[in-house]
């Protein structure tokens, strides 16, 4: 399947890329090529530079220095139409969809086709079925995009970019909010293009999607091109210290020893999303909740902190009943959340880190209404060194973090509410390789000290190294539970999927960042 | 292991200090800047009288722009204030001239809180967004003031009474003095309270705060309660200061509350905002009508200067954001083999 | 689930705001015979027309996430202009300048909002009072007035006897605006700035040259309004037309488009400005004083509001993403 | 308590005023300074007054400074202390609300300046003598002819009531002498609804009078710019103004002696503001030489200016001036 990265003259190529950003370099003379029918990917920490690049790429950014190539000949990008007109269609990480617009609006979004003044519907939706078969989705054309779930959102905003003959197409962690199933399709879908003779240039954090479909890698590190080889001469071992620029000491979950029953839930439910779900959750242990996209486990983590009603069941937290009156409740009980939605639900951008930790405790610290800043900042203290978070000072807006150290405020936030229980979904969710190790030993570091944690993950190398158990839903309902050891990826598509085993071949090549087999 | 020690990254670009800088103390600069330039060049400002007058003037469009920056921080809104206004000076006025002055400050604020409880509970409950709950709040007010004022002035004088709109204590003027402790009480509820906290924190992401157990709806009608308490104090500054108002007392007080607000550097969409800055826009626009009026310009050409103002002060941040872009845009250098 | 309920909420908003003008116009028709008389219907027709017309205008703005607050002081600007050529150039040439007037106000909206980075709201705020100083200054402060050339009368005399210019105008323009909305380019992209911008931006849409656009046809359609109104009086001055901001928000809100962007609905915006009329001339028949009116308006928006609840005050709303 | 960079800067604005507050009081030059509060430069009526006060103050070789209360209470307060600190020898106010004149009077009399009040009204404060036109009997006046107009027509004994907007107590009394006058002819006011002083408000009232009751034969408003409109609507609706339902409005703006002129309009009441202007100012000047001036009323201390019927008879006299 791989083409030789180096044949062909290039489509596109980038020299001597730089990028000043008022106060920072963002991009130091970067080189960057992608020949047709080749999937270059592009690798590297948060703020490397890869999104610079991308955006630079797609004519959202000039260059401060430097040229880009298309086909051999110089071009200057002023903005995102005349990238496209260059037949360059980048898919970009944050959502950047058009809610209220119909699917084939979405996919045409600026190249509507048209009938003199007016709109021709018939042939963008008879161009959007087209787009459709060919990526084996079934999107109705005329539905508005606020409609659909965020899977499929995800899908049209690939549509979109394959809706035109592109001839380079930019992927930014297009499987961020993807199933296994979908991004397996996804990644044979990439192959297909490049086949097809379209140049590929995909950025991801997950190495094991990288191995699984590049042909050549590029690692970018603060800025700087580290280095460019084709992904036969690579190890993923090399990649990941090429990235975090050191050896990663590589960590194995630690035994554990879990204590009493801390959370009883039995037959909860909230409407259709969740279905009788039970389980027990000790002192010091890791359940995890698996299964696809819109299999229930996520609606239930939100379920248990009150974010979704809870309909049906009733939840124990340390033998005493939990009434579900919402976040405030569930914090007030001792459970704490660390949302999926970073961005969207975790993050407080405009407020200092110092007061994105304690938001959740200020209640408790206060004398006559009066914040205490003495106490407030010994939390600060305790949590932002227990899990060494990075920053300039306390004072610093949380919107300027790194995604690895926003992720660990939130957790720091939970934690200074002194949680029993820690609900965590998608912990990782955009968070760069050497954060990911430091928030997994992080994990570790929490359960040893007795918290119990209840893990909801797309990832499964991420359940495979964290959970001790996992429970496997699909369609609303825990469909089974799989205990370490038993957790293969076989096993739990088999239960997520209500399939036989015999769909194991769904399995692609999938490891977890730090390089060891995942099944 | 190396990963978990704690190390330092590098300082925020320095472009965001500027940015801090600008929001916090930009235009109180500005401010000091125009005081200065006035003094010069503007006969008669720099007396004790007028000058006095000017920070008199800036008081009561500043004391109610206290409550509004409270709010527009939090991401809401009030279009109510302007006739809210009239109705709490009128019932001050009105219960003043009947049963003394208590009774009228306890009637007055009253009136305020009990205006901004209902303007909290249609965002809230009702869930209506807070610019048509209080425009719709804005005709009511109107119509319900001049249906019990059967649209006859109240006129209360009482010296004790018009002192607090037009006495001084010392040399200060009363309402500038009432202006800063407003100023200095609402800086210390965002700084060093929970609920203003929770301001800033649903203000910056409500969807963010609510999962932290930020208690969404009672901090949004407290700050509603918040703009009725400051509201209802400039009323009765501005009523003082009159002896006598109509229900239609100053039409379109709330643009300019809101104005005001903005200038001061608060972000309309919600997140960010200071008081100092607040307390400065008020003096500034105050300064502004003053040294026009100095100046004898055109009563007409003065509309159009008031509103360029704003337009200018409102685009020195975006200007400046456009060119340092286009400083770290310099074009195609020739790439050196 | 989320599907069934927006099909629902969006039948609802369609359709409430209709029966709610049926509703009023029923009370009216039982509390005052002279409702009912043709003569008097074709009023409020002609007076919801011309609310409506800068109120279409208005629905585009807000859908396209944005305010404007000058079209009072747009509309009157454009009367003043319109009026103040008319007797050396004619009727054509004036209200050919009047409209240029109000595009440029516009376009000027439009351009402060885009390249000076000022908060719609603020901006047009701002250039209220700026546009009213600028007429004030244009007229001296006077009355233009042309009862020498009544021929201008032609924006608000019935065609046949029957029909109002004004309510031609306005479905005239209803037509075209939903035609745009609908069907052109120009149209979707008003709808993808005003529902998510940046990724408009990501995409290449030109948010900026969208964004001068609909001020553009704001304005346009104020100094249409205006127009109407000074032909009406047969006089114009730049006190004309205050207030009509918060009315034309009131009848856009009144109508169901949501205040969040990305949606229109320009029918209902004319059915609020029906609604609107309606009740001021009903009260005014009953002979109810003028404050009435405006508690009456308040009401009605809120409750307006309470109708169409969800897009309000609700953060969960984003599990709604989850399917 | 607060972090130092904010108490420095809060200190720092009141150093700065302080020191600006510190520069002791106005200087006043030898020539005699007036000062002029107007109403709102955007009605022609007070742009008359203003012109009348203006050159007869430079006839009287004063100096002379405007400021304008754009119809607002307390831009009225702030504006007329501004002319105040500016060290003026008089002030002259037409005043938005006369009843906000308290602490206008109280702060010119502490300086010793005489406050001459031109129309509108002097809200019981310790004005020196306010220049009134009588707005009561102005209305009476209206009632009058416009009674001697449908008699003469012999229409049915109907007529309505436009008002100025509810908070413009002064000018409502217009309205008051109107109703009373004509009721007591014998008719019957079938209707009073506010134009809030706006001519297109004026226009669209007319038009639901009209439609409540056909056989209304007049129409009293308020102000000229209504009574413009209503005249539109009546026009608009098939009618005149003149000649099948007599409008009568009040001010003689320049608009309304062309509307009268044009067969629109029966008539209006004049005010002479241009005169009234000229008035004060030589008021102003006895205050200053401290001469006793004599008042219609003592104790009101006040001075009343006739008002005309103008109507088609003897509009033209007013146009050619």
């Amino acid at each position: 399947m791989s083409v030789p990265g180096d044949c062909g003259p290039p489509l596109l190529r980038a020299q001597g890329i730089s990028r000043r950003f008022p106060g920072v370099l963002a991009l130091d003379n970067v080189d960057f090529d992608v020949s047709p029918g080749e999937v270059h990917a592009l690798v590297g920490e948060n703020g490397a530079g890869k999104s610079t690049l991308i955006n630079i790429m797609a004519g959202v950014y000039q260059p401060s220095a430097g040229t880009l190539e298309v086909k051999g000949r110089r071009m200057v990008l002023p903005n995102p139409a005349s990238a496209q007109q260059a037949g360059i269609n980048v898919i970009f990480q944050e959502f950047s969809l058009i809610p209220d617009l119909s699917v084939a609006e979405n996919i045409f979004l600026n190249r509507e086709a048209t009938r003199g003044l007016r709109i021709d519907w018939d042939t963008m939706h008879r161009r959007t079925a087209e787009v459709c078969r060919l990526l084996q989705i079934e999107l109705d054309p005329k539905v508005a995009v606020r409609e659909l779930p965020v899977a499929q959102q995800q899908l049209v905003e690939i549509a979109r970019a394959l809706a035109f003959d592109a001839q380079v197409v930019v992927m930014d962690e297009p499987t961020a909010a993807l199933s296994e199933v979908e991004i397996d399709r996804l990644l044979q879908l990439v192959r297909s293009l490049a086949d097809r003779g379209v140049a590929v240039v995909y950025v991801s954090h997950k190495l094991g999607e990288v191995f699984g479909v590049a042909d050549r890698i590029t690692v970018l590190r603060d800025g700087k091109r580290i280095l460019t080889e084709p992904r036969s001469a690579l190890t993923e071992e090399q990649v990941v210290s090429a990235m975090v620029g050191r050896e990663l000491v590589h960590t194995e979950c630690p035994p554990r020893t879990p204590g009493k029953v801390v959370l009883a839930v039995r037959g909860l439910g909230s409407g259709k999303a969740v279905r009788n779900v039970s389980f027990e959750l000790r002192a010091g242990e890791v359940l995890g909740l698996a299964g696809l996209m819109g299999s229930g486990c996520t609606a239930a983590v939100e379920t248990l902190f009150g974010l979704r009603p809870m309909t049906s069941g009733e939840v124990m937290l340390s033998g005493k009943a939990l009434l579900m009156h919402g976040p405030r409740a569930a914090i007030r009980a001792g459970i704490g959340y660390v949302p999926e939605d970073r961005k969207r639900a975790g993050i407080l951008p405009d407020l200092s880190i110092l007061h994105n930790i304690t938001i959740g405790v200020l209640e408790r610290i206060r004398r006559l209404a009066v914040i205490d800043a003495k106490k407030e900042q010994s939390i600060m203290d305790e949590y932002g060194g227990k899990l060494s978070i990075r920053y300039s000072s306390p004072a610093q807006r949380a919107a300027n973090l790194s995604g690895g150290n926003q992720q660990k405020v939130i957790l720091a936030r939970a934690l200074a509410e002194n949680c029993q229980v820690l609900l965590l979904a998608e912990p990782t969710r955009g968070v760069d390789v050497g954060a990911k190790a430091e928030i997994y030993s992080l994990i570790d570091m929490l359960v040893e000290s007795g918290i119990a944690v209840l893990l909801q993950s797309s990832e499964l190398p991420e359940l495979i190294r964290l959970a001790d158990r996992c429970l496997v839903f699909s369609s609303g309902e825990p469909r089974g539970e799989l205990v370490r050891g038993e957790l293969t990826q076989p096993a739990v598509m088999a239960l997520a999927t209500g399939l036989a085993n015999g769909q194991a071949e769904l399995k692609l090549l999938r490891r977890d960042p730090l390089g060891q087999e995942a099944a | 292991m190396t990963a978990l020690s704690t190390t330092k990254a590098k300082l925020i670009p320095s472009t965001l200090d500027w940015d801090v800088m600008w929001e916090r103390y930009g235009i109180t600069a500005v401010l000091l800047g125009v005081w200065a330039v006035a003094a010069v060049t503007t006969p008669n400002f720099a007396t004790t009288d007028n000058f006095l007058n000017v920070l008199r003037q800036g008081s009561f469009v500043g004391v109610a722009a206290i409550g509004m920056t409270i709010a527009i921080i939090s991401g809401t809104f009030d279009l109510s204030v302007g006739t809210a206004l009239a109705l709490v000076a009128w019932l001050t006025l009105w219960v003043g001239g009947h049963a003394g002055i208590p009774a009228a400050l306890a009637v007055g604020v009253g009136a305020g809180v009990l205006m901004g409880i209902i303007n909290g509970l249609l965002v809230t409950r009702v869930r209506i967004p807070a610019f048509v709950a209080t425009l719709g709040m804005y005709y009511v007010i109107r119509g319900f003031s001049f249906i019990i004022s059967k649209n006859a002035p109240a006129t209360f004088r009482a010296p004790s009474f018009t002192w607090l709109g037009n006495g001084s204590v010392g040399f200060l003027p009363v309402p500038f003095i009432v202006l800063i402790v407003c100023a200095l009480i609402g800086a210390a509820v965002l700084r060093y309270t929970a609920f203003g906290r929770y301001v800033y924190a649903q203000g910056s992401n409500s969807v963010a705060a609510m999962v932290a157990g930020v208690p969404l709806q009672s901090v949004t009608i407290m700050v509603f309660v918040v703009i009725g308490l400051f509201n209802s104090i400039a009323a009765i500054l501005v009523g003082s200061r009159l002896y006598s108002t109509t229900p239609g007392l100053e039409p379109g007080f709330e643009l300019r509350v809101i104005a005001t607000v903005v200038l001061g550097g608060t972000r309309l969409s919600g997140g960010r905002g200071s008081m100092l800055g607040t307390v400065s826009a008020a003096l500034l626009f105050a300064t502004l009508s003053n040294v026009l009026n100095l100046l004898h310009a055109d009563p007409f050409l003065q509309r159009v200067v008031e509103g360029l103002v704003l337009l200018v002060a409102l685009s020195i941040e975006g200007i400046r954001q456009r060119i340092a872009e286009r400083v770290s845009r310099t074009k195609e250098v020739p790439i050196e083999k | 689930m989320t599907r069934l309920s927006n099909v629902w909420s969006r039948l609802f908003r369609s359709y409430s705001i209709g029966l709610a003008v049926l509703i009023v116009i029923a009370v009216l028709a039982f509390l005052t015979p002279d409702f009912l008389r043709v003569d008097n219907l074709l009023n409020v027709l002609a007076n919801a027309s011309i609310v409506g017309i800068v109120g279409l205008g208005m629905t585009l703005a807000i859908a396209s996430g944005m305010f404007d607050l000058s079209v009072g002081a747009t509309a009157a600007f454009a009367g003043c202009i319109a009026m103040s050529l008319v007797p050396d150039y004619g009727i054509l040439l004036g209200v050919i300048g009047g409209l240029i007037a109000g595009a440029v106000v516009g376009l000027s909206n439009g351009v402060i909002i885009t390249e000076l980075r000022v908060p719609a709201f603020i901006a047009t705020m701002a250039m209220m009072t700026i546009v009213r100083g600028i007429t004030l200054i244009y007229t001296d402060g006077k009355d233009l007035y042309l009862y020498g050339n009544p021929a201008y009368k032609v924006l608000t005399r019935r065609l046949f006897d029957t029909v109002p210019m004004p309510v031609i105008i306005v479905l005239a323009l209803l037509a075209i605006l939903s035609l745009v909305v609908t069907q052109t380019r120009f149209g979707r992209h008003v709808l993808a700035v005003g529902s998510n911008l940046p990724a408009a931006k990501r995409s290449g849409v030109r948010t900026s040259l969208v964004i001068w656009g609909v001020f553009t046809i704001v304005g346009v359609t104020a100094a249409m309004t205006g127009m109407i109104v000074s032909a009406q009086v047969l006089t114009a001055n730049a006190r004309l037309n205050f207030g009509l901001e918060l009315q034309a928000i009131a009848v856009v809100v009144i109508g169901g488009t949501a205040l969040t962007g990305g949606r229109v609905n320009l029918v209902g915006t004319l059915l609020g400005a029906v609604l609107v009329a309606a009740i001021n001339n009903g009260l005014n028949l009953l002979n109810v004083p003028i404050f009435y009116q405006e508690v009456t308006v308040g009401v009605l928006l809120l409750a307006a509001l309470a109708i169409n609840v969800g897009h309000g005050f609700n953060p969960l709303t984003y599990l709604r993403r989850q399917s | 308590m607060f972090s130092k960079r904010f108490m420095a800067v809060l200190g720092l604005i009141l150093v700065v005023a302080v020191v600006l507050s510190g520069c002791g009081a106005a200087k006043v030059e030898g020539k005699k300074k007036i000062g002029f509060s107007v109403y709102d430069m955007q009605y022609g009526f007070f742009q008359d007054m203003e012109r009348g006060t203006r050159e007869a103050a430079a006839a009287a070789g004063y100096d002379y400074v405007l400021v304008d209360e754009k119809s607002s209470e307390s831009t009225m307060v702030s504006s007329a202390t501004d002319l105040i600190n500016q060290g003026i020898s008089a002030l002259i106010i037409s005043p938005f609300k006369p009843d906000a004149l308290g602490p206008i009077v109280d702060a010119a009399k502490a300086k010793g300046i005489p406050v001459v009040v031109n129309d509108i009204g002097g809200g019981g404060t310790a004005y020196d003598v306010i220049v009134i036109s009588d707005n009561y009997n102005g209305g009476v006046m209206a009632a009058v002819e416009m009674d001697r107009l449908i008699a003469a027509a012999g229409k049915p004994k109907k007529v309505a009531s436009i008002t100025c907007e509810a908070s413009a107590v002064y000018a409502a009394r217009r309205n008051q002498g109107f109703e009373a006058k004509i009721k007591e002819l014998g008719y019957e006011v079938v209707a009073t609804l506010s134009g809030n002083s706006r001519m297109e408000e004026g226009y669209k009232v007319m038009q639901d009078i009209l439609a409540a009751n056909p056989d209304v034969a007049g129409a009293f408003s308020c102000n000229d710019p209504m009574a413009v409109g209503a005249a539109q609507a009546i026009s608009d609706a098939g009618k005149s103004g003149s000649t099948d339902i007599f409008v009568i409005g009040f001010n003689a703006d320049t608009i309304a002696l062309e509307a009268i002129k044009a067969g629109n309009m029966a008539g209006t009441i004049q005010q002479v503001p241009y005169e009234m202007g000229k008035m004060t100012v030589d008021l102003a000047t006895k205050l200053m030489n401290g001469e006793k001036l004599k008042y219609d009323t003592e104790k009101e201390r006040e001075i009343f200016v006739p008002v005309n019927l103008i109507n088609a008879s003897n509009v033209d006299t007013l146009l050619v001036k």
